[in-house]
């Protein structure tokens, strides 16, 4: 692939897991963002965003409880979306392109929060010295440099090499492998469903997903839609848990 | 609705700490919360720095007690950075009473802390990360997948609301203190505000988990020389949505009786989707 | 109509009044089942099902509180089912062949409690003699065998004349009574809601009956998408209920 | 869920029935229900039948008891056979009692039973096979309409349904007993619970109803040279299903106000559709 | 125009604004009633309606709280009407024809109910000396024979020569200004619906406008289905309401 | 239903009015309600005329008396016409007490007219102008703009309701009394009441606005020489309605912070729709 874009695409995965500013990363490191700016690098905006979209689903409901990381959306983005675009590749392959490396992204996190530990243990020593300076480069600047490193070198390796292998390995695909992915694609996004309904799926709840489930599925309403009647329905049953509370007292 | 929230504002002005220094405290803890996240602290070298210049100025001239409150704030800390943000306003007001000499041991602004971040873990979990994140993405994702530009860029929503929610977090933990903070704990209304929340996050949940799990079943079979018989509109004929709700819940039931590996168990399920893909039990739809 | 198919008719009969099992009747006597079987019989699966259903939902909301039939779903199923598939005649005359046939198996099913009264009068005296096999035959044996000769032998009978006769009548009947029979197709189901609504309807519920009718008249979902979300509202309800009364206490 | 429901079963291990004596009489109940059901004593003989294995257990070298217990159960008796069930539970636990030598009158197991088959009646009637069943029923028609031939042996999910929740009844019945099955009859619970089964049973009533009954008016006329309005077009602009739901209310309201005729009625609405029909008044729609 | 239509135009606003039976002008006052009947008169039922029914949508929220009435929905039909039939002018300019005049028609109104202040002194006097017909003269003979003349004359001047005037100028309208009243006709029914949600517009009620509003745009259900499941949720909302207050007490 | 309320028409034939009386005291006051209406005194003359006919009945004989009702009932006097006839049958029955010399003073009479004039103008203008009124014309609308010419006629059933629910009104008021129409109006079921319809009036007040605002844009737009985007697609894909939306809430605002003018609002719409319209910036969709 052209060094420009491996340099790019390193780029932006450092950028999408530098994790500074809180939320942000969920933006700049989405394969939806990536797939938006590749695209227009590629001039194949639509291709890029269909593709960044199908990524991005598998990861929609994942929560990072306690600072873990269940799987990298990023990586997973930033391999598959540029290489996918460079050799026309489809987007159910695109998907199991992704997907391994969503789980390894999951160990660069794991080496950045190993490491964190030592930047800790300075900054108390900076804190016992009241050097705010000291406190702040080792709450943003040494982990950030550090990250770099870890995050734009694997990236630009494999996306600089990545292609031509890529396309060897695909031409040599039989179609039954690609279904399969085909499939993962489609089921991935119910893990983090699953998971969401762990955390906040109380049993008395649970009526509401399946309304919301069969609103879909029987009335065709589209995410917007849900979003909107299930606010509403929130609002009454919070306004009317209120009321009742007050006639109560 | 403009007038009542004009009075604690105005009490501010009298208070150790102004508009602009609350949200310079803001902009240090958004900028870096998750950045020197590690596995022994997590987030306690954030909430320190974040801390450090509104400490500065409150023990201004007093060394000995910033530097003992820096300490106090180095320890461990792990919230929902949002909602979390309250923790911070009130812990500040808590330090300026103790910079003022009032009696507040360590134990009680820790002791906060550390009651408070759990509880409130949750909520910010479940409104802003399980309920608000996946409705933006998945709005982002069904323009997107329309083609239409503006879809890769509405996930950019999602930082946005954090930075307003969180520095109306924190502002009003430190006009309202701790003992308000605490007894908006204890009232029923957080919980109503949960359960709504979680009303709607469920509602959502059902909604995506609909429109954008997508398996079908391609089996097809003859009975009697008839017309091939299609499995998936028998199924449809039974209830919409089957195959993809029980995906959801095998996952659900997975996780609540075998422990949450995620790792083992997105790796099943690729091997599962390319057994089932190449053999036409199942395929995308 | 050929022997076989008019003894297997009695023999289904029977079974489908038999009551052996509280409720395997509402299947084994459905003209559903029925149909299911009088179509493979007749190499006319779609046929035999439509033709079931359609005589199905004319009984579909009949419950017979007390014991007492409003209407013998079975025997209108019998009888018209495979007279329809012999002689190839249209779901709405086979509507109403079957109708006057619900009407008069609640006769047959008179004879069978009338005489069941001696049985228990019997089973009395066993009692007394603390003899279990006897009363076992009068809760089961005798009736049964009574049945048999109540339900097989007319149904046999019928069906083995039955169609001549209709094929004859029919040719006969103008378009105009055809229409009148469709509409009591389409009518009589409502009798059956109608008892349904008397025994549940609180006048305070009413209004859940107007949203399922109106979901289905504006909306367009089906019976299952109906159940579900039914199903989903009466949980909320009772959790709601029950929530409330905790709170109370 | 799995772990509370143990204990009453462990506990039943020192109670004179097994589970499996249990299951038989349950078995035995459900076999004959409605077999030999007469307008004199309706399920007197099948109560009777249904205990007498267990109650020989019971009183097992106590013929007098066991004679007593035959003929105390071979009176009238009728409820919904799988609610019901319920009763046959505690009956048996109350016969324990009272082959154990407990002071427990006739009157009271008797009283008990009268007592509750009424309003389990009510409840089983309502639930069971006014709710249950035409569900199922109508889940089952509207396969078979569209050919598929799984329609035609849904309705076996039917007692299936009622063997897993009746032997259910009859088991708690009998671990429960006498005491907590009344003070269960009298908390709201089963109240809300009717009330929430109601509210599902009349939502599927309207479904069905706007569903299955198909009338339409196929008249026409035509003002001042127009193009020939359609009645029925002017009809669904103003409700939709009107006449459907204009026939439902008109039996309902005959039933309520005539008595519950129902022969007489379904002749009625014979004669109505033919003539109707012939007229090109109604149509099936 | 026809000397006739106009007479009966100039009778058709007067009857429509008589108020003689609380509400029916409301009927009798209607564009919709006024596209019927002209609509007929011309021999273009069709159009008649439809025009009636866009100028009746504007004004359909309207109320007139403390008898003050914020626009004339009839003399904006009654002019706009008419004229649109003879001169076949299009609904959109039908509808920027009528605008104005239901502005105008607010003066007549204040001037009816500042004459209507030397009736009532009037009538004291009568009420003095016990004269009930007096009182009968004064609250509804001399009031409506005023109104005559303030109605009737001023309409059955501007139909009797407005056609003219109005083709002379919508002939010369440019296409850009004829878009503008589609866009207003459009729009200025929001005005009404704005006007009722001030009133009954508590907050924490607005989630059922929002419902309603939504269940329209993504379920596309028509306003008679929303009437029904609008009163099926607020009857279910009373009921609760009135049990929940038993329960307490 | 039919049995309770004839308890009271029973007793109503011991007092002075019978039915007919009260139907003309109603006859009258429907037909002339607003036909008198001024800046002054608004439904004053209407409420003396209306009852002028009942009360000479009711002073029969007492001139004076009859003086002093008329004279009490010219005064100033403003309520929604339909369910303020309730406080007419009230007022009669004060009268009625009056008249037979009980201690009734003016001021009581007054007092209670003038006290609930006010909030049943309110449920008034809430019930039957602002829910009952544009539901009943968008029913005749939709079926209007369909060409159907029962449309038209539609708009009649508006009166014809008033009149049976406003006689209604008016009957009950005189056969409770104050004291029974004071209780009702201080339980909660009247509050209930206007919940329920407001929650019925804002549903449709949301669904008419989505139905009749029609309002979309006709801007198109060319990315990277990519097909013409269109702007309202975009808009439908991120929110249905969006528009429509905004302009309800526009004029809300409007009206809620800058005073109810109307006139001045109506012209500012014109102007709008007439520029967005001329540059193709809005069109009616
Ligand atoms: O689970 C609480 C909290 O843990 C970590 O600190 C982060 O992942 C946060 O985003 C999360 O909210
Ligand atoms: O009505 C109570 C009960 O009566 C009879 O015994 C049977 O028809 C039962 O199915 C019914 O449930
Ligand atoms: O607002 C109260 C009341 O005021 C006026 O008298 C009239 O416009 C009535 O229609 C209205 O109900």
């Amino acid at each position: 692939m052209n060094l420009l874009v491996s340099i790019l695409c390193g780029f932006l995965y450092f950028l999408g897991t530098s994790r500074i500013g809180y939320g942000l990363s969920t933006a700049t490191g989405s394969p939806l963002f990536y797939g938006l700016i590749l695209g227009l690098v590629y001039g194949k905006l639509t291709e890029g965003l269909i593709i960044g979209a199908t990524i991005q689903l598998i990861y929609i409901g994942i929560i990072n409880t306690g600072g873990n990381m269940p799987a990298d959306q990023s990586l997973a983005g930033i391999i598959a979306i540029p290489i996918a675009l460079q050799t026309d590749l489809s987007t159910e392959l695109a998907v199991g392109l992704a997907v391994p490396f969503g789980v390894l992204g999951v160990f660069l996190d794991q080496i950045r929060r190993i490491s964190n530990s030592y930047w800790i243990s300075q900054a108390e020593k900076h804190a016992e010295n009241l050097n705010q300076r000291g406190i702040f480069n080792c709450a943003i600047t040494y982990p950030t440099i550090l990250l770099f490193f870890i995050t734009f070198i694997p990236v630009f390796i494999i996306t600089l090499v990545g292609a031509d292998t890529v396309t060897f390995i695909m031409d040599a695909m039989p179609q039954g492998i690609i279904d399969g992915f085909s499939v993962a694609g489609g089921i991935l996004p119910a893990l983090g469903f699953a998971i969401i309904l762990l955390i906040i799926g109380k049993r008395e709840l649970m009526p509401y997903f399946f309304i919301g489930f069969f609103a879909v599925a029987y009335l065709g309403i589209n995410t917007m839609a849900a979003a909107v009647f299930g606010t509403c329905v929130a609002a009454i049953v919070l306004f009317n848990s209120i009321n009742q509370k007050k006639e109560l007292s | 609705m403009t007038s009542k929230p004009a009075d604690p504002i105005k009490e501010a002005e009298k208070r150790a700490l102004s508009n602009k220094d609350l949200f310079k405290t803001f902009a240090r803890w958004y900028s870096v919360v998750e950045v020197s996240n590690s596995y022994e602290r997590l987030q306690a070298l954030s909430f320190c720095f974040a801390l450090s210049g509104s400490l500065r100025k409150l023990y201004k001239g007093d060394d000995e007690g910033y530097r003992e409150a820096l300490k106090r704030h180095i320890q461990f800390y792990n919230s929902e950075g949002t909602f979390g943000s309250m923790i911070h306003g009130v812990t500040l007001s808590m330090e300026e009473e103790k910079a003022k000499g009032n009696e507040i041991t360590e134990e009680v602004v820790t002791g906060f802390k550390t009651g408070l971040m759990g509880p409130i873990a949750g909520i910010g979990d479940t409104l802003i990360w399980g309920t608000l994140k996946p409705i933006i993405l998945a709005l982002a994702c069904s323009l997107a997948l329309n083609g239409v530009f503006v879809g890769g860029l509405i996930p950019f929503l999602f930082p946005l609301a954090i930075v307003l929610i969180g520095f109306g977090m924190l502002k009003s933990g430190y006009l309202l203190g701790k003992e308000s903070v605490m007894k908006l704990m204890q009232t029923g209304l957080i919980n109503n505000i949960i359960t709504s929340a979680s009303i709607l996050g469920l509602f959502m949940m059902g909604a995506l988990s609909s429109t954008y799990i997508k398996i079908s079943t391609p089996i097809q079979f003859s009975v009697m020389d008839s017309d091939p018989i299609v499995l998936q509109d028998i199924l449809d004929q039974i209830l919409a949505g089957i195959l993809p709700l029980c995906a959801v819940f095998s996952i659900y039931f997975y996780f609540k009786y075998k422990g949450q590996n995620y790792n083992k168990l997105i790796i099943m399920l690729i091997v599962i989707s390319l057994v089932t893909g190449f053999f036409g039990i199942l395929s995308s739809s």
